[in-house]
């Protein structure tokens, strides 16, 4: 048990030190570096042209589909992972289960394939 | 223990309750929705740990309810890509096709 | 007590018990071979094979269901029951399976006539997207553990969500999609904080376990908040899955925005199994309580209400629909309501054939609705809009058509002789066998009420319109699709008694309903 | 490290494994400082340059003056840019990368937090960089920032499935996510190592690595002829530089954990080399995981987008599927009873 | 030898050759299907009137009925293992008595008229007589039921044609009159239901002993089992609270307060009355006739059987405000009719005025009483049928039924307004025509109990002959606008009906025995009850 805790103290400081040091570094910068803003530094950066429209645009739909991809895909391993540490323990079933599982991933997949999702053609 | 952690998930749905029936962006309504369910999740696990009589199956509980949640969030975002070409807004309010 | 329950409980599956669930596998194995083939079709082939495939792994499934029950009549063994209970195959699931795979082959019947490229233009995908659907909608009736519940019941929802925002390019479609999607989202984390409470009181998932625990605990007192509160949220996440007031407001919305097959699909199978699981949780874990700890009384009393409430709320505010699909979402509120009575009466005195009456209203519900929304699928595409007004003059139009309509309206509104009237009928009686006489009451009135609505269409019919509209085509299959309808309509209209008997008969309420740990 | 763990969680306890942690940063920040000057080193010597020489005897300054010259460079926020979150995005970024470390056993001894599920947590934590990019790109409200960090996003999570994946593999082979296990069972010569039965998912797992840490070849979100400098065009001064400091401490947690993963871990490659300490055998992997990861940089060109794509998902996603596939078979016939 | 074959259902479902036949007749010959239509209804006519002949009082009810098992639901008797069976037992069965037996020749004899007067009808000629012979099906099981649902069932299904009859071949607010009629009806059918459950749920349980150990128990929805169990005083319903079937005062009130507003809905009794207007307005003519002459009867039929009958001792206790309801429907009706400028609504509320002596007669509660209440539902049923068939074949001449439009008829239309003179005088009640036996014998049954109501609802009688005489001699006589001159007077089709059931008024009028004589022991078991009651 105290191991546990433990353990999880030491992932708790690294969390904690992985914060400090921006907030540091970004402290002592401040005090060293100069401040002296213009209005032209603050405009947006486009290659020396002046900045056209927002920058906030509506960017492609297709990031949205890689996004829904790597959401089904991902959690698949939240069931992979279980089943490959246990993997040893337990008979042939379960290989069976999780041939089921992944070959309808690979259906998704292939579904997702055909028609195209996969496919970029533009930025 | 545990009643922290009970707390902590039942303020967390309240929040995804409020978000997903107050809110009007529909990106924001889903992660509302999404919130109830971790709420759910925190809930499960503090269970199964600290709850009356510890057992493993609350964890295993978990593992659907994400995996099922991941899946709901993903058809939840295609509808909203459907109906964002179809309406040009992610406004709830302008939600109405129907009711006219 | 953790670790061995736990090791107790984890029973793998095997070959044997794979074998047990082939109509599960069916269609799951149906729905693989139908997505592959979809992708390998060219794009310009007709998808009306993926329907007709789709209807075969309907029919086999169903075969095995049946094939199933009759043998389990047979022999005296008692319920299947895998993986430590959590999955049961006795005659509360199969009989409700029968009703839901015979529900959705009527749909895909009905949809093979009326469901053209323009308006779906992902055919395919809506046929084979129906076998998942009703697959979940299986594994709900068979669950007996929290997790294959909640694991078919979301089956059910996203392949629906899907199905709903099937026709992509459609607003109202879309729109509906969303709208079913975030109501969904919210019912089932209702669902599921409901039921994390009630895994953390007694530290199983399993019903059984759950009512042992619960039995031994109740007495003890010191939890009965928060038990109230689970089953509450439970309530309430069931009351929006089965669109029951007041949690109903999404069903209009999603119901005009889906494509008519799936609106169908939504208000049969969804709410039928939403309605199976509630009943299977409320008597597996209310049903034996210590004296002195009302949970189940109130729960029930509570599902009672519910159940007033959707009477009420659908009929009254079907009254002022002018839009068909609407009006049918909105007597889908008040089905449900009627639905709900056979559970929130419970077993009382001489009264125990809930589920007999409950399938025989779920069954004739089915027939009912499918026929009438056939019926408006095709009018409204003669019309090109699902307003009530569509069906003006249809006696003009369609005289035989008209006259089907006729069985499923009064049906529908629970007249003589038709299996909605003795669905309703045998309702009643086991209310007043439970001295429950207020919800007679209201049932009855309610029906008054839904009379309105239910014969404008017949106004419609018959009564307006000059005979100058469109002519209206039935296609073929959704024409077999509608007669079968109305003629099991009749039929359980004229010969309720060996449906319902046969049911009471097969059906004990020890064996194949409640879950006893062993 | 490991008898400090058993004990009972004290505030004297906690002081030592942060005084541990504080010198794990300070380790690593002088990697970081030295894998640069090693990389501009190694790249210049392969294209037949010199590299640094200036600052310092050969050079060895270099990076510390980068380092200074960032942190007193003057600080712009763009006037258009979402102030809170553009503050927050390269702090985000660097708060997961070191975290990771934690889990990171370098010897049977040596080690910080045991923990059951250390893939797990890796594979967790170092997600929340993508957010982080992305945050950054919107922040700027500037059109290539916003471009590199969606771009930049969605090659990440396209290569973190197969490389989650690949890894299951060898969790399989152990039986545990628990690093140090997996370190500690891998055999004593150098073909029991992981990455030899495991060589199609050895290779899955260094090709999605890379892409992991935006590098070459995969480096497409920072492409300086498309986008200008990707996510962080607008970023100067120090906030600019936890975003490299954050790509460089990837690349050491990569490597380190690619050592722990397939390498061997502290194992000599044969049993007769044994008396060289495991600490050695780990630093001489690890350098050479991130030599190569150096080494790709001179050697391969920037691929198209739509290949990068492609490739993460059409060819390495199901080779690490099938990877897993063929390693339950492989068990289930020559290993369970 | 009648007994011997299923004359009941015969009777019944004897239109049901008629529909056959229209239905494989082509949709454009109206006068073949109106020459089927009418022989269609001719059938039950005289197989009733067979039955009428061969009838013998109250012995012979018993060989009359018929009884099958329709539907028998087997109800899940787990927990009781000793039961050999457990069953919802729901049957098919019919009976007849001296309180149905006239009503039942009423109904046939007023569908062959209404079928006669259907001549009118300008379209869909074929769906109307669908409906009509449905309609004339209903109405029949309705009086011959002997099963609650069975009579629930039959009752339903003359709504249902009713609704299509009304809506579609009626005049121009038919949809709302259709409406309307539904709605309410509708209501009062509900009402009966949920009665008739909470009925069959306790009373309906009968338990029949095969030998020592096994039992056979079943629900029924059989009249005879409900009423032995209503009335009999150690039955499981009345003997101990503890039973789970006993019926408290609190739900006796309750059924039968229920039954009450059920069927004075139908009746109608004075709060519930106002779907009808509509409906007389509204509704074709022919329909009317058989609304206003059959339908009513219904109601006063249902509340006679299943309110008075089966709660003698509830019905004891509220004769007065029995009593009162009637006196209220007479005077109200009558004051209203008095009002009206349209001769429609003059019949409708004069219906409802008359509906009210028939309650007279059941409070009564003695054996006049009940018998003059019969005899007016039968008058009744025949002299409004012959009134609204004037009525019809009036405003198909004129096209319109208003008072102020009309009059000096008698000049045009001697035939027609000579009949219309004589319906009028029948519902006033002039002795030696039908509508005088029926008042008179309700006043003087109530006349023993109710001294005061009955003076008062004497009142009413005189109202009475106050509006019928205004507005009929206000058609007949007086001058005659210009246009209906040329008239032509009744055809053959139209006289032989009007002919047909002035004779029916007559008759009855002059020898009331044809309507008595069947009943004459009908009201002695209940009498008997009612008596027990009161005594003990």
């Amino acid at each position: 048990m105290e191991k546990y805790i433990n353990n999880y103290v030491i992932v708790t400081i690294f969390i904690l030190l992985g914060i400090l040091l921006p907030v540091v570094a970004l402290t002592v910068g401040r005090m060293l570096r100069p401040h002296k803003p213009t209005e032209e530094k603050k405009t947006t950066y486009e290659s020396g042209n002046e900045p056209v429209g927002d920058g906030q645009i509506r960017f492609n739909v297709r990031y949205y589909l890689f996004a829904l991809m790597f959401v089904i895909f991902d959690i698949e391993t939240v069931f992979l992972y279980p089943w490959a540490v246990a993997y040893n323990q337990l008979g042939l079933f379960i290989l069976v289960e999780m041939a089921i599982f992944i070959g309808l991933l690979l259906i998704g997949l292939t579904y997702a394939w055909k028609k195209k999702v996969l496919k970029w053609n533009s930025i | 223990m545990l009643s922290s952690y009970l707390t902590l998930a039942a303020i967390l749905f309240c929040i995804g309750l409020y978000g997903a029936l107050v809110k009007r962006n529909a990106v924001v309504v889903l992660l509302s929705i999404e919130l109830m369910l971790n709420a759910v999740n925190l809930n499960l696990v503090a269970f199964s740990k600290y709850g009356a009589v510890p057992a493993l199956s609350g964890q295993v509980f978990t593992l659907f309810t994400i995996a099922v949640s991941a899946a709901e969030a993903a058809v939840g975002i295609a509808v909203l890509i459907a109906l964002f070409r179809a309406r040009g807004t992610v406004n709830v309010d302008e939600f109405d096709e129907m009711r006219r | 007590m953790s670790v061995d329950t736990a090791q107790q409980s984890f029973q793998p599956l095997t070959w044997s018990d794979a074998m047990y669930l082939a109509p599960e596998w069916i269609l799951i194995v149906f729905m693989v071979v139908l997505v592959l083939l979809d992708l390998a079709l060219p794009r310009r082939a007709g998808r009306n094979i993926i329907g007709w495939l789709t209807l075969a792994g309907l029919l086999t499934s169903l075969g095995f269901v049946i094939w199933r029950v009759i043998d389990m009549n047979a022999g005296a063994d008692g319920p299947i029951r895998l993986l430590g209970d959590s999955y049961r195959i006795d005659a509360f699931g199969s009989m409700l399976k029968i009703v839901f795979l015979s529900a959705t082959i009527l749909i895909v019947l009905m949809s093979l006539g009326t469901v053209k490229r323009e308006d779906i233009p992902d055919k395919g995908e809506f046929y084979y997207l129906l076998l998942p659907a009703v697959t979940g909608a299986m594994m709900m009736a068979s669950s007996g553990d929290l997790i294959t519940l909640y694991v078919g019941l979301e089956l059910l929802s996203i392949t629906t969500y899907i199905l709903v925002g099937i026709r992509k390019h459609s607003a109202q479609s879309a729109e509906g999609a969303f709208k079913y999607v975030v109501t969904g989202g919210i019912s089932s984390a209702l669902l599921l904080f409901g039921m994390s409470y009630l895994y953390g009181l007694t530290g199983a998932t399993n019903l059984g376990v759950i009512n042992q625990a619960l039995q031994m605990q109740g007495a003890a007192g010191n939890i009965q908040e928060l038990l109230y509160v689970a089953f509450f949220l439970m309530i309430a996440g069931f009351g929006i899955k089965v669109a029951a007031a007041p949690f109903h407001v999404w069903a209009p919305d999603v119901y005009q925005g889906a494509p008519t097959p799936v609106t169908a699909f939504l208000a049969i199978v969804s709410k039928g199994a939403a309605l199976a699981v509630l009943f299977r949780i409320t008597f597996n874990l209310l049903f034996f309580m210590s004296p002195g700890f009302h949970l189940g009384e109130d729960i029930f009393m509570a599902l009672l209400i519910l159940a007033a409430a959707a009477m009420i709320v659908g009929t009254t505010s079907a009254l002022r629909q002018r839009n068909a699909k609407r009006l049918m979402a909105l007597s889908g509120v008040a089905n449900a309501g009627y639905l709900l009575v056979p559970i929130g009466v419970s077993i009382k005195g001489l009264h125990m054939q809930n589920y007999g009456e409950f399938l025989f209203y779920l069954a004739a519900y089915v027939l009912m609705n499918v026929g009438a929304f056939a019926v408006l699928s095709v009018v409204s595409r003669a019309a090109g809009h699902d307003e009530l007004k569509g069906f003006a003059g249809l006696y003009y139009r369609a005289p035989w058509t008209a006259a089907a309509m006729i069985v499923f309206v009064l049906s529908l509104a629970g007249l003589p002789i038709t299996g909605g009237f003795f669905g309703k009928l045998f309702i009643l009686l086991g209310a007043a066998q439970s001295q429950a006489y207020w919800i007679v009451a209201i049932m009855v009135a309610s029906s008054v009420i839904s009379y309105y609505f239910y014969f404008g269409i017949i106004r419609q019919m018959f009564m307006r319109g000059g005979g100058d509209e469109a002519e209206v085509h039935m296609p073929a299959m959704t024409g077999i699709a509608v007669w079968i309808c109305a003629l099991l309509t009749i039929v359980l209209g004229v010969v309720p008694g060996p449906v319902i008997g046969w049911v009471n008969e097969n059906f004990s309420i020890v064996r194949d309903l409640f879950i006893t740990i062993s | 490290m490991g008898n400090w763990l058993d004990e009972t969680l004290t505030w004297g306890n906690t002081l030592i494994f942060a005084l541990w942690g504080i010198v794990l940063l300070v380790l690593v920040l002088g990697f970081v400082t030295y894998a640069i000057y090693f990389e501009r080193k190694v790249i210049g010597w392969m294209q037949l340059r010199i590299g640094p020489n200036r600052v310092g005897p050969l050079g060895l300054l270099q990076t510390v003056a980068d380092i200074t010259k960032l942190l007193i460079k003057e600080d712009t926020i763009p006037r258009k840019a979402d102030r809170l979150l553009f503050i927050l995005a390269p702090a985000l970024a660097y708060v997961p990368a070191f975290s990771v470390l934690a889990v990171i056993p370098y010897t049977n001894k040596l080690y910080f937090a045991d923990i059951n599920v250390g893939v797990l947590y890796y594979v967790a934590i170092s997600g929340i960089t993508t957010i982080a990019i992305v945050l950054g790109g919107w922040a700027s409200n500037n059109k290539y920032a916003l471009l590199g960090g969606m771009r930049s996003a969605a090659q990440m999570i396209s290569y973190e499935v197969p490389l989650v994946i690949s890894v299951a593999g060898v969790i399989m082979m152990s039986g545990s996510m628990n690093l140090r296990t997996i370190g500690e069972l891998q055999g004593d010569w150098f073909w029991q190592w992981n990455f030899l039965p495991q060589i199609v998912g050895f290779i899955v797992f260094i090709i999605a690595a890379v892409s992991e840490l935006n590098r070459t070849p995969f480096d497409l979100p920072e492409a300086e002829s498309e986008l200008v400098a990707g996510y962080h065009v607008e970023y100067s001064g120090f906030r600019f530089a936890f975003f490299m400091l954050s790509e460089y401490v990837y690349v050491y947690a990569i490597a380190a954990l690619t050592t722990v993963l397939f390498l061997g871990g502290w194992h000599a490659p044969v049993p007769f080399l044994d008396f060289v300490p495991g600490i050695l055998w780990f630093l001489l992997k690890f350098a050479l995981v991130v030599f190569f990861l150096f080494w790709l940089r001179a050697t391969l060109p920037r691929i198209r987008i739509d290949q990068l794509m492609g490739m993460g998902w059409k060819v390495l996603l199901p080779l690490a599927i099938l990877n897993v596939f063929i390693t339950a078979v492989y068990l289930e016939l020559f290993i369970k009873g | 030898m009648l007994a011997d074959i299923p004359i009941l259902s015969l009777i019944t479902f004897s239109p049901l050759i008629g529909i056959l036949i229209l239905l494989f007749l082509p949709k454009q010959n109206s006068r073949l299907l109106k020459v089927t239509a009418i022989t269609a209804t001719i059938i039950p006519l005289a197989l009733s009137l067979w039955l009428y002949a061969d009838y013998d009082g109250a012995a012979s009810s018993k060989s009359y009925s018929e009884s099958a098992t329709w539907v028998n639901a087997a109800l899940n008797k787990e927990t009781m293992p000793d039961l050999a069976s457990y069953v919802f037992k729901f049957q098919y069965q019919m009976g007849i008595d001296g309180v149905s037996l006239p009503l039942v020749l009423l109904t046939t004899i007023v569908a062959v008229m209404a079928a006669l007067a259907s001549v009118h009808v300008k379209k869909r000629w074929k769906s109307f007589y669908l409906w009509f012979l449905l309609l004339e099906i209903g109405m029949l099981g309705v009086f011959m039921a002997r099963d609650v649902f069975l009579f629930f069932i039959f009752f339903e299904l003359t709504l249902i044609p009713m609704f299509f009859l009304i809506g579609i071949w009626g005049f121009g607010g038919r949809e709302k009159a259709a409406n309307r009629f539904l709605i309410y009806n509708g209501l009062g059918s509900a009402l009966m239901l949920m009665a008739f459950v909470m009925l069959v749920m306790t009373a309906g349980l009968q338990v029949d002993q095969i030998d020592q150990q096994t039992q056979h128990v079943y629900y029924s929805g059989s009249y005879e089992i409900i009423k032995e169990n209503m009335t009999a005083p150690d039955s499981l319903v009345n003997a101990s609270p503890e039973s789970p079937l006993y019926l408290s005062d609190t739900m006796r009130w309750s059924i039968f307060i229920l039954l009450l507003i059920a069927f004075g809905i139908k009746l109608p009794i004075f709060p519930f009355h106002t779907w009808m207007l509509r409906v007389h307005t509204e509704a074709p003519p022919s329909i009317v006739m058989i609304h206003s002459g059959v339908l009513l009867k219904m109601g006063a039929y249902g509340l006679l059987r299943f309110g008075v009958f089966l709660f003698p001792a509830e019905t004891r206790e509220w004769a007065a405000v029995l009593a009162v309801l009637g006196v209220i429907n007479i005077l109200y009706g009558a004051i209203l009719a008095f009002v009206q400028k349209e001769f429609k609504l003059v019949l409708a509320y004069s219906s409802i005025s008359h509906m009210g002596i028939v309650l007279l007669g059941i409070a009564s509660l003695n054996e006049i009483g009940l018998q003059g209440a019969m005899v007016q539902l039968v008058s009744h049923g025949l002299i409004s049928a012959l009134l609204f068939l004037i009525v019809g074949s009036l405003q198909e001449r004129t096209g319109t039924t208003e008072l102020g439009e009309l009059g000096g008829l008698a000049r045009s239309l001697p035939f027609m307004s000579g009949i219309l003179l004589a319906a009028g005088m029948a519902s006033l009640g002039l002795p030696g025509l039908s509508g005088f036996i029926g008042e008179f014998l309700s006043l003087l049954g109530l006349f023993d109990s109710m001294k005061v109501l009955t003076a008062i609802a004497v009142l009413g009688v005189i109202l009475t002959a106050v509006y019928v005489l205004r507005s009929v001699l206000s058609i007949t006589f007086g001058p005659m606008p210009e246009r209906f001159g040329a008239l032509r007077d009744a055809r053959l089709i139209e006289a032989v009906p009007m002919i047909a059931l002035l004779a029916f008024i007559i008759l009855i009028g002059v020898y009331p025995s044809v309507v008595t004589e069947p009943m004459k022991h009908g009201f002695d078991a209940f009498l008997q009850q009612l008596n027990v009651k009161v005594g003990g």
